[in-house]
């Protein structure tokens, strides 16, 4: 799909192709986020996402439609990870598509902000001086 | 006095993130009084079963069903329910 | 190079891979610009953007590092058509790597504001109604 | 009355995108006073020059040696000599 929304919660770090621009978007914008190195002084190994299916995919459409609508835009594509993602890898990218680059940006930080505050995905930081993570039971991080 | 009898349930309370590593379980058990225990009486029901989501509870929101609802919305007793606090995706 | 600033003035449509994220960069912001289908109302063919070398490449290697130093970024690249570019392609490339989201949005905002407002760099259109380009003499576009 | 002699030399401007297409050509010829023209003297010049360029100079400035150099710059003779406005790259 290149014009349009979507939305996809991937097992581990994020990959894969950028959604194409489809024609008259005269701004493609594209926003990585990356696991850093360190969180609060302690060095990290890695963070652990968490979403709650599907309330958490429906969080991200609904999100995506409204920004799309306030801010005129052509496409919002989200990808955003689930589980394990290592320093350096790839937890979370929107891509937006606008006939126009300021609400293009707007609409960017709006999203994330947004997605920040309300959307029911969680991390949790698996530190590098511990030997396990924190742990409260294993597996099934997110409810499905 | 007056003694009335109420039927109660145990709803399951799913946590995550942050909240699950708080209460160190994924789920809380909590009595509900179907048709009458609200949201708000839910979200004060699992800070008497977990001292440690006291904090984060002023800003959290219950999920019924898998969408956030309203403090004073009242449970039936047969719902899903999640606690969605201390988000932070990206 | 990874880290740090870039500045490519390109012959035609801007392609190849984008510059990697260093370690460290939590957020890769990438701007892509691209030619509309139609200006002032009126269908495009084309393009043609001119430059005035090396000048343009100057202004914008210091335009980089000044907001590289005012944001507080990581990497700032920027990739940069000369000469004709049709409809659809991308005409400008601008790559950020910054700790924070927020830094890297208000970088690319700025810097695309200045580099419209002061750089050496000038487009005009081909429209698809004219057989010819409005001309001004051929080749040479932008001095060298 | 008395009459001064002074050297005068043409010096080539560029033009660039819009102004190239509004005067039509790549270039124009002005006439420069080394040690006196300044840019604003220059840029005054071009209008004369060419008058399809008028409305555009106000907010456009003058490159010597490929470097943005202000009004009251004093023009040598032998520099390179561009006209930098109406800009607009992405």
């Amino acid at each position: 799909m290149s014009a349009g929304i979507s939305v996809r919660l991937v097992e581990g770090p994020v990959n894969g192709d950028v959604v194409d621009a489809p024609r008259g978007a005269g701004a493609a914008l594209v926003f990585e986020g990356r696991v850093r190195p360190n969180e609060g002084g302690r060095l990290l190994e890695a963070l652990g996402y968490e979403a709650y299916s599907p309330m958490t995919e429906r969080q991200l459409e609904q999100l995506a439609a409204a920004v799309l609508e306030e801010h005129g835009l052509i496409g919002l594509h989200v990808d955003h990870s689930v589980g394990r993602v290592p320093i350096g890898a790839m937890s979370f990218r929107l891509v937006v598509h606008s006939a126009h680059r300021k609400s293009g940006l707007a609409a960017m930080d709006a999203f994330i902000d947004r997605m920040k505050r309300d959307v029911a995905l969680w991390k949790v930081p698996v530190y590098a001086d511990v030997s396990a993570s924190h742990g409260v039971g294993k597996g099934a991080a997110g409810g499905g | 006095m007056t003694r009335e009898t109420r039927t109660t349930v145990r709803m399951e309370v799913l946590l995550f993130g942050p909240q699950a590593a708080l209460a160190k379980v994924r789920a809380l058990s909590i009595e509900v009084v179907p048709g009458e225990t609200t949201c708000a009486d839910a979200l004060r029901e699992l800070g008497e079963a977990c001292e440690f989501l006291r904090d984060s509870l002023p800003a959290s929101r219950l999920a019924v069903n898998h969408a956030l609802v309203d403090a004073d919305v009242v449970l039936r007793g047969d719902e899903a329910l999640a606690l969605i606090g201390m988000v932070g995706g990206g």
